[in-house]
Order: C-alpha cells, then structure tokens, then sequence
C-alpha cells in the first residue's frame, strides 16, 4: 500500500501525542493531581493510530477504560482531555466523565466506557443507525483481550456480522486484563480465529507496527464502508505500564516488561521514517518538541479552568 | 385478520377481567374508537413509525410472528425488514444498539419480551443509557424506548422466570424515565410521548392487561411523561396504584360509592421520575391513603410513595398509610399458591376499610 | 462402536415414551388442563436421549425451556412430570416450577431454566465442583440452536475451556428460535465452528439418527471425564411443532414442517433395530404399548394428586 | 509486607476520615485485634477456608494481584489456584459458576469487583441463583457469597459507572440475603455467617470503610443474618443507616450528645431480609425518625426503611420521618460536583434537628 507522507507524519505526530499525553497524565497522577485512577496506553500507540488514521472523521468510535489513546488517535485536543481529567468544565465531558469516560462527539469518538465490553453493542447500534439512513460511516468499538471474553462481544460481533454492520472489531491484545495474562482466560493464542464464529475475516497484525494496523485497518473500513460487513481486527502490543498508573504489576516480571519495552512502536517507526527517507530526524524532533509544548500549554490550560459549578449539579442528567 | 386473533397472545386467548366502564378516558362526542391495550400500543408504534422514519422496531420474534404477546403483528407486513427487525437472543445488545443507534439520529422501539430477561440487559440499560448523556457532559442525548411485558397474567401462570415486576430496578437509577400504562388511552398516548421524549424510556406493558379494552381517541394526542393520572376524584381516601392494580383500586372504589365513601384513585402512570406533587397533594386532602403495587412487598415502589406521603403529607394524616402488595415471594406455577400471590380488589378493599376505620 | 442390545431398547423406550409424553400432554393442553405453555420436544428426542444415554445418573443435565424431553432422556418418572405439569405437591418441584423448570436432582436434572442460556454458567459451575472434589462427574448444560447467540454461551463455553472443566456443550440446533430461523440470526451453518474459538473440539451429528449422536456423545463425555475438557456437540435436527403447543407459526411453510417429518427419528430408529435384528416388530409393538400404559397411569396420576397447600406459599424461599 | 500495604487499594492508599472509637462492639478485656475493614473482611475468608474445604474464591484478579482493593491479598498464596481463582472478565457466568458449584456441595465467595458491573449478572443472581430452591420445590440449595465493593470512596473519583449503591436491586428480590456491613467486627462476623449460611447471600463492601479500623474478637463469632444492629442506644430520635452512613450517623449522634439530645443509631447491617421489629421498636420508643442512605434518593431503600416507621409506629410519631440521601444523579467526577452527591455528617445533623424542631 501506498501512504503518503502527510499521513505517515500525521500518524508519527499522534503517536507522539499519545505518549506524551500518556507520560505527562502519569507525572500528574504521581504528584497526586488527578483524581480517580488513570490507565496509560504506553506501548500500543500504534495500535490506536494505525486504526483510527484509517477512519473518515465522521465514522465513530467507541472506547474503554483506556482510551486517552483511542481519543487522541482519533482527533481529540489535549487541551480538553486534560481538562476533563482534571475534572474541569472545559473538559470534553464538562468535568462529568473523568479519564474513564472521554467522550468527544465532535471528533467522532461516542465515548470512553468503563464497563468492559460496553462499548459493542452501542457501536454495533451506530452501525446499525448508519445503515439504515444510508451513511456510509463505519463504527469501530475498541476492546481488550480480556474483554473478548465477554457476553457482550460475542452477542455484538454476532448481531453486527448477521446484519452485515459496518463495523470493524478493534481487539487489542495487550496480553493482560488487570493482572491476568490472557493465557489463562483463553484457550487459544490467535484471537482473530474467533471470527469464523461469525463468517466474517478475521485478521491479526502487528500491534507495534503501525504501518501493518493501518493497512489492515484500511482493507477492513473499505469492507465496512462498502456494506461486506464486519471484520475482527487483532491487534498484537503490548501494556508497557501497571493495569493504571502505579499499579504494582506483582503478577508480572521486569524482565518481561523490559523485553517488550524493546519493541516500543515509536522508535521502531521513527526508524522507518528515517531509512525510507520519508522524514529526517530534524523533522521528528521537531515534531517532538512541537507536541511537547502543546501537552504544557493543554496542562496550563486545564489547570487554569475552573471546576463545573456545584450549581450544575443536575445538568445533563435528562435531556 | 379479525379483532379476536389480533387479541391473541403467544400463551392463549385472554379475557379482560373487569368492565371497561371502570375508567373512561375519552370525551362524549369525540371521535373514538374501542381499542384493547394491545392493539393501542400496536397503533401508537404504526403512528409514530409513519410520522417519523427514524422511528424502528428491534426485538426478538417482532416481526411476522408480532412479538411474544402479538403486540407487533402487522407491522412487520406494512414497514418491512429494516424498520421491525428480528434480533439474536442477545438482550444486553438489544438494548446497547438501540442506544448506538440512538446516538446516531435513529429513534429506536426495543423490545426485551419479558422484563424478566431484562436481569441480562441491566448493564446497557442503566449503566450505559441511563448516564451517556451525563458521562459526556450533555455531548449526546439517547431517545429510546424499551418495550418489556410484566407482571403476572397472560392467561396462564408463567411461574417465577417470566412473572416479575420489577419497575423499582429501573425507577432507581436517575436517567432513566418508566412507564407503565394501565388503559388503552394511556398505553397509546404514554408511548406516543415517550418516542417523541429524548431520553431513554422503559415502557413496562402488564401482561394482565393486554386484552383490556377503552375508547381511544382518533386525533393525535400525548399522555406526558412524568405526571400521575388520577383516574377518578375523591375526597375521603386515597388509592395510589399503578399498572393493573388501577383497576382493582377502581373497582374497589365502585364499591364504596354505595357506602358514602369516596375514593380518590391516583394512577402511578410514570414511575419515574416520580409526580410527587399529585401523590402529596392528593394525600392531604384525603388523609387516608392506600397504596397498591405488584411487585414483591419488600423494598418495591409502595416504599418510595408511602415515604413520599410521610413528607409531602404527614401532618394531614388521618391513619397510617396501608399498602397492598405482591408477596414477598418468586411466583409459583400451581394455581393453588399462583392465587394470592398478587393483590386483588378484595385486598384493596380490606386496606380501604383498614384506613377509614383508624 | 458396538452398543449393546440393552442400551439400544432403553434408547428406543426413552425416545418412545418422549414422544407419547409430548402428545399426551399436548392434548392435556389443548383441553385447557395445562396452564402455561408447554415446549415440546416433537422430532428431537434422538438428540436428547442420544446424549443423556452417554452418561451416568451422577452425571448432571442442565435444562431449557424445551427439557421435557431431556429430563426424560436423563430418567425422570413420567408420573412426576406430568404432577409438575399440572401443577401437583406430587410434582418433582412440588408444583412450584411447571412445565418450564422441570428438575429431578435423583435423576441428575439440575433444572429446566427458562431463560435462554441461563443453564449455561450453572453447568459450568457444578463441573468446576465436580473437578474440585475429584469426582469424575460430567456437566451437560442444553441449548438450542439461537441459545448459542447469547452471551451466556460465549463466557461460559471460553471459561470451561480454560479450565478444562467436564463440560459437554450440547447444542441442539433445530433451527429455529421461536420463529426466526438460525440463518437470520447467525451467519455460518456449521455452528460446531464456533469450537474453535475456544480451542476444543466441535463435533457436528445427525440429531435424528440417535446412534450417531450416542457414539459423538460417548466420545465427548469420555473426553470429558477423563480431564481433557469441554467438547462443543452439536445435533441437528428440527422442531417439528410450533415453538408452544398451539403456537400458529405463521413464520414457516407447512411443507418445510412437512418434508422434515420424514425424517422421524422413531421409525428410523425402529427400522434400525428391526433390519438389524436387535428387536422384533412384536418387541418394539410391546415397548410402544406398555410406553402408552405408563402415561395414562401418569396422567392419571397428576390428575389425582393435589395441589400445593396454600399454607405451603412461603416454603422453599430460603433455605 | 506491613500493614499500610496491605490497605493499599487499586485506587490509592485510603485514609479513614472518622475516628474508631465512634463505634466499640468489643468488650473491654476480650482477647481482640484491630483490624481495617478489609483486612477483616480476609481474616473471615481466610479462617473459614480454613475451617471448610469447600469454601472458595472465584472472580477477576483475585488471586496474586488481591483483587481491585487488595481484600483477598495473600490468599492465593496461602490456597493456592484451585482455591482462590481468577475468572475471565464473565460476571454473569462467575455468578452462574457459584451457583452451579453450590448446587454440588461447594461453597462459593465470588466477587464481582464493582457493584457496578453487576447490571451484568443480575440474571444468574436475581432470576437463577435466588429462585432455584423455590422453583425446584426445595430439592437443591445455593450456599453461595456474593462480594461486591458499592459506593463512593475508593479516595478518589470513580465516576459514574464505578461509584453506585445498588442494594435495592438485589433486596427487591425474594431468595437472596443482602448484607452491607459498616465496621470490621461486622465485616468478618458477617462474612462468616453469610459463607455459613444456606441461602445466596449478597454482600456488599463498602469502599469508603476500607481503611476503617477496629477491635475484632480473636475468637470465632458471627454477627447474624437478618437482624439490624443498634448501635447507640438513644431515646430522643433514631437515625437508620446502613454502610457508612452509620457513621456520619454516629457522628452526628455524639455531636448532639452535649446538647442532651439522645440519639439511637439503628445499622440495617442486613438489608434484607429486613428486621422490621428493630426498626419499629426504636421508632415507637423515641417517636423521631432520620433515614440516612447512600444511594439515590428515588426508589432507595429509605423509601421502604420510612414505610416500615409509618407501619409499625405511625401513632408514635412526633414528626414525620426525614430522609438524608445520596441525590437523584449520577456519580459526576469533578471534585465540586461530586462534593454534595453523597450524605455526611452535617446532613444528618441538619435532618436530626429537623425531627426535634418539628
Ligand atoms: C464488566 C467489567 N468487569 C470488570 C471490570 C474491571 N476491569 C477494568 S479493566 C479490566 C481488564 C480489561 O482488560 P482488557 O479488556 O484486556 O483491556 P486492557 O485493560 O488490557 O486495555 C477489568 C477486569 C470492568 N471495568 N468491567
Ligand atoms: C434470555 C431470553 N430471551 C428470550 C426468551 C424467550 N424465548 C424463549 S425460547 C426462545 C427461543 C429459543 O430458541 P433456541 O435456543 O433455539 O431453543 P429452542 O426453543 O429451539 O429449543 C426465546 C427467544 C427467553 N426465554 N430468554
Ligand atoms: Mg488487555
Ligand atoms: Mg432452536
């Protein structure tokens, strides 16, 4: 496949934001600045990106618990993540969701769910609502490994695949829920054998290359797009952090986070930019430094935003 | 087609049980028509389905098969496959894509059958539906209506999986509005107004009440949201029920009008969020109030009205509040023990005397 | 396999006295002496007895709305069957649970549950106590062909796996869901395929050829009780009457109805062991005579019995 | 590994905001230790896997990891995988595994980590494992526990699908047990009696006590099922709490202890069944009532606490009954939105005076 170079950038540049974004929430938390827990995405940037680049800004996507990745890929302005995770009503969500539930309609993502596997069948229904006003949208609902063991992902990816929705199944195998390697939850190592459940494609990429996720992302939104219906989409990293930031990971050695750290997606990419001549390192570093001051002026901006009014309680709670 | 079948439910031909006399709804001389409960919910769903395209049906066994209770039959035939649309046995997905759906310009009609299944479908109702709209800070709203079938009745006894009231699991989480309709002229004009309200709507049909039959106006008309009914006006007792023991308070009513007794009859039509205003008011001027619900005793609505009545009510009290329940019990098959497992109008009646004889 | 002459008769009467209980009580209910409705098991009762053959008494079943047949398949006395039906303190659940939630726990029926799928996580759970206390005792949780689509079924096919639980998963596929045929809702025919996402063997039979499902259960529990984990069994067959007794099926040609009747797994059977000389004609006249007797004594039985004492409401509720 | 990492949660390390001495329930010279709320909440479980070797543990990471607050910390290692075993993330199938178990001889504790999530296995809960031994005619049992943490707390925002109290969807329902203990002594003699008893027992951790401590008996006890406990005897007003509303409750009572008002705290330590003699007697004695519950104030349980006081103890009432309660929203996230969702002490302070100055 040919990408050109405006979207690889665009891709380097959201990677970076994501880890940025990522390091400068942790920093936060850890001097005690963020209330509630937060759950990092380091390591599996490329997943997030190489999928959402494959996505028109109107197509939807639905995230999980860890979706300050799933946000940024997709669009959405540090200024208001941070704000919302600060708990501020310059937030995306008015201060009301927290990291958990980061929602951002205006760049297409339906919202960040906490309940794992809930995001399925709304995204399902969003596929369905395109369908039926002829739209050519697709949805894309994010889940984890663990989370392909719930209900809801079974009932969805079946509706979804009976219906012929444009849906494309994002399953992100970073090898853990919480504390549990998937190996003990899960009979079977290539979770994307679970689409012949369904007659749909199933695939299964390199998590850690983006290039790989977004080719693959490609085939399966035109498959989506042009009403062949869904496709499961694997995608194999890693999470490089805790289950949240500060988790004490008892479950796992250092030895094996270190091993992965050695795949991280943002070098291995920043290579690829380099040896095919598609940016010098002047040009990364510049888009480094770039995101790097967007993140202190998003986290000056949140800082200085003031708090929903208690006065607000009960907005938004009916329409 | 004829009028009995379309009255025909999946578990056998049912007989309404009280006299439609009881509530009249419909002015002399407005053009109306007799319709049973069903069928005025089978009608508001076509008349909104023509009125507004994004309005849809999903559920299972809706389609040429109507439903388990027939209520959708014929609309399959006259909007076709994508607007009644047969679902897996995935109740959580039922309920999770009327909301994507939703969220996206659709106006979707959910069914779960039976509340009952609806144990499975709690997560995407009350945990993502229910508080979307809050979670994002008003980014989104979710107008939807689920459809479900409880309580006791459909003819027969159905034992303890698909006999449930359980209006209070819903009542309980903020976001949510019920519903549950006891005439045909509410049925018709509460589910006008809740497909038309942009906000997640349960719509709990009473299976007792499928085949009971009222005039409903041929014009348009809305019953709004989020006020009690009161279904008859009296001055020396209050009856709050809702559902089908409406119609037990007002037969018990009837009763006393020989004796001089004059019941007021306030029709819990919306659940929630709750009229507290009417129940109040109506408790005051009164002074004696009997409450009547299905559902199991224990922690069911009559708490939530009778502790409302304590505010909004206390220093006019007369006698104590008396309820009149479900027992506190999963509901059993044989007939034997089936009997008296909900209130009756003899109940209400014996709670009416209770609280006039204080 | 070779199957011994005792077990092929006890399949034939078991299949035999399914059928004349189903009719039997199809006629009570249709005379109005049934409340509810009853969900027979018309053209099915090889799949059942096929696999409740394969097991022990100690064996544990886990029942649907549709299990008049499995409870008989596992051994249930038709006399209590028909109490509970009725609705009789001599029913196996004293009358409290009806057609829908026959259990007989000294045939090792743990209950006939009426929400679809809801057998499943139950059976998975009394494998799991079985394993735990060493007992080489199997789990057989029933499901029909649209049960498979419920969430229930996912988690709890995925956790027997990987606890390599003494599960057989039997899914009946008669191919419908009350009126929706599979292939509406579900997109691959083989519904055996599924096995595989959960990395066990799935193994597909004629659900009218009794033999065929015998020798695939046989293998399954054997798997099974010998520690090597859950099989998925499919057995197709069809539902030769309304989704209820009664139900207008108005969904369905009565030619489809038709054309499946001939392949009645009774005659078949019954030609079975005529042309192989495992029974005579007069033998099996014999099995079908005495079969009729026991349900007029049943029914007669039930209908004698009384009902539960109203003073006996609040039994059972908690132990 | 000390003791302030043991009381580490998932979400930070707590602290608790009230003082012990509030609430003593060992006798001076009995052999005790103290304990946090978590830690006794082990120790129950610890002794009694002990004590019977058909008591288990299953739910999601509550083995090595100790589960999303650390109640089961050390347990694996002590009983190994067989005994405390992860699950995949399937919390209607975890629910439904108990039962089966159960219904074979074994004792189950399953933990669903939030209350939350629950909305997804409300149907093995409320329609499987509560009405299996009715359904059946009594020929099984489901022994089973099922932990879950409810409420705010956890010392940080959790927002709105991690932070509900939902125990009126399980004490709606007949079959089930519904503990919510509020100190460490009830904490583990609670544990131990619902892993003793026969029925499915729901119990419901508080997040907000986590890091509470107390005395606990070093001997073998258990505080019974089914009866509230007083936790201050008082005759001017009773305050019914539950969870950690007791102790804004108890809080409250001290305050008004130098102004000669006596307050009574009557904990609904077990929700359900509800102990409706205790309740009534203390209202007939002091005549005044204050409610004090977590969760939404709609359809909570203080509708059904405020009904028992209207039954039982109507014509002793000086004032009505007030209601101190969580608000009808949501769980938001912002600090100054979420300040104000739940009660504390000056709420009840604020309703105890209320009821005096009526
Ligand atoms: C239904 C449900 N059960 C449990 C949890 C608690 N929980 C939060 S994240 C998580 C693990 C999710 O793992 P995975 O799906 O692989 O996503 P990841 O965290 O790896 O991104 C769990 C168990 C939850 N939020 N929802
Ligand atoms: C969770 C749930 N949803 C819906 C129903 C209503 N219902 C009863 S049986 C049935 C169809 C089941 O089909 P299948 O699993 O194929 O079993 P079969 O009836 O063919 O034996 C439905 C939808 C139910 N009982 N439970
Ligand atoms: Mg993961
Ligand atoms: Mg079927």
């Amino acid at each position: 496949m040919d990408i050109d170079k405006s979207t690889l950038l665009e891709m380097y540049r959201r990677m970076v934001r994501i880890r940025e974004f990522e390091l400068t929430a942790t920093d936060l938390f850890k001097r005690g600045q963020v209330k509630g827990a937060i759950h990092t995405y380091l390591g599996q940037e490329a997943s997030g990106v190489g999928i959402c680049m494959a996505l028109r800004k109107d197509d939807l996507i639905a995230g999980t618990h860890r979706s300050h990745g799933h946000n940024i890929a997709k669009g959405a302005n540090p200024k208001k993540m941070f704000a919302e995770i600060l708990g501020k009503e310059t937030g995306y969500c008015k201060g009301r969701g927290g990291s958990m539930h980061i929602a951002a309609f205006e760049t297409g993502s339906l919202g960040a769910l906490a309940v794992v596997g809930a995001g399925i069948p709304i995204a399902v229904g969003a596929a369905l609502g395109f369908k039926m006003q002829g739209q050519k949208r697709v949805a894309v609902p994010f889940t984890g490994d663990a989370g392909s063991n719930t209900g809801n992902w079974h009932e969805g990816v079946n509706m979804a695949s009976s219906w012929d929705l444009p849906v494309v199944f994002a399953l992100e195998n970073n090898h853990y829920g919480v504390s549990t390697n998937i190996k003990y939850t899960t009979k079977i190592e290539d979770l994307s054998i679970r689409a012949q459940s369904y007659g749909i494609p199933g695939v299964r990429v390199d998590g850690f290359d983006v290039i790989a996720v977004y080719e693959a992302a490609v085939d399966a939104v035109e498959r989506a797009r042009s009403g062949k219906g869904p496709t499961l989409l694997v995608t194999e990293s890693y999470r490089l952090d805790g289950h949240y930031a500060g988790e004490p990971q008892v479950y796992r050695t250092k030895e094996e986070v270190e091993e992965y750290w050695k795949k991280d997606p943002i070098p291995r990419f920043r290579k690829h930019l380099m040896s095919n001549n598609i940016a010098s390192e002047n040009d990364l570093d510049g888009i480094e430094k770039e995101i790097k001051k967007e993140m202190v002026e998003a986290v000056k901006f949140a800082k200085e935003s003031p708090q929903p009014d208690p006065d607000t309680a009960f907005d938004y709670i009916y329409a | 087609m004829g009028k009995i079948e379309k009255d025909a439910t999946s578990l056998g031909t049912l007989k309404p049980t009280m006299s439609s006399d009881l509530i009249v709804q419909v002015k002399k001389g407005e053009p109306a028509q007799e319709l049973s409960y069903q069928e005025a919910i089978r009608e508001a769903l076509r008349e909104e389905m023509i009125r507004d395209e994004k309005v849809f049906l999903l559920g299972e066994d809706i389609a040429k098969h109507g439903g388990a209770f027939g209520v959708t039959r014929t609309l399959f035939d006259q909007f076709g496959p994508e607007r009644v649309r047969n679902t897996p046995i995935s109740e959580n997905t039922i309920a999770g894509a009327a909301t994507g759906a939703a969220l996206v310009g659709m106006r979707p009609v959910a069914e779960i059958m039976f509340v009952d299944f609806s144990g499975l479908a709690m997560d995407q109702i009350c945990n993502q539906a229910a508080k979307l709209r809050f979670m994002t800070g008003g980014q989104c709203k979710v107008p939807w209506v689920l459809r479900m079938a409880q309580g006791g009745g459909a003819g027969k006894s159905t034992a303890a999986q698909h006999s449930q009231s359980l209006e209070v699991w819903y009542a309980q989480i903020p976001g949510l509005k019920v519903v549950m309709p006891s005439t045909p002229y509410d049925a018709k004009g509460l589910m006008k107004a809740a497909i038309r309200d942009d906000n997640p709507v349960i719509y709990l049909e009473q299976k007792f009440l499928y085949p009971f039959r009222g005039l409903v106006p041929d014009k348009d008309y809305i019953v709004p949201l989020s006020k009690c009914d009161i279904k008859r006006t009296g001055s020396d007792v209050t009856v709050v029920a809702s559902g089908y023991m409406v119609w037990h308070a007002m037969k018990a009513a009837q009763q006393f009008e020989s004796e001089g007794i004059s019941v007021e009859v306030v029709d819990v039509c919306t659940i929630s969020p709750l009229d507290e205003e009417t129940i109040g008011s109506s408790a005051s001027k009164t002074g004696r109030v009997v409450l009547v619900a299905e559902a199991c005793r224990s922690y069911g609505p009559t708490g939530e009205w009778g502790m409302l009545v304590m505010e909004r009510a206390f220093e006019y009290l007369q006698a104590p509040v008396v309820r009149v329940t479900g027992r506190n019990s999963p509901v059993p098959f044989a007939d034997s023990i089936e009997n008296g497992v909900w209130p009756d109008t003899e109940d209400v009646v014996k709670a009416i005397e209770k609280v006039m004889s204080y």
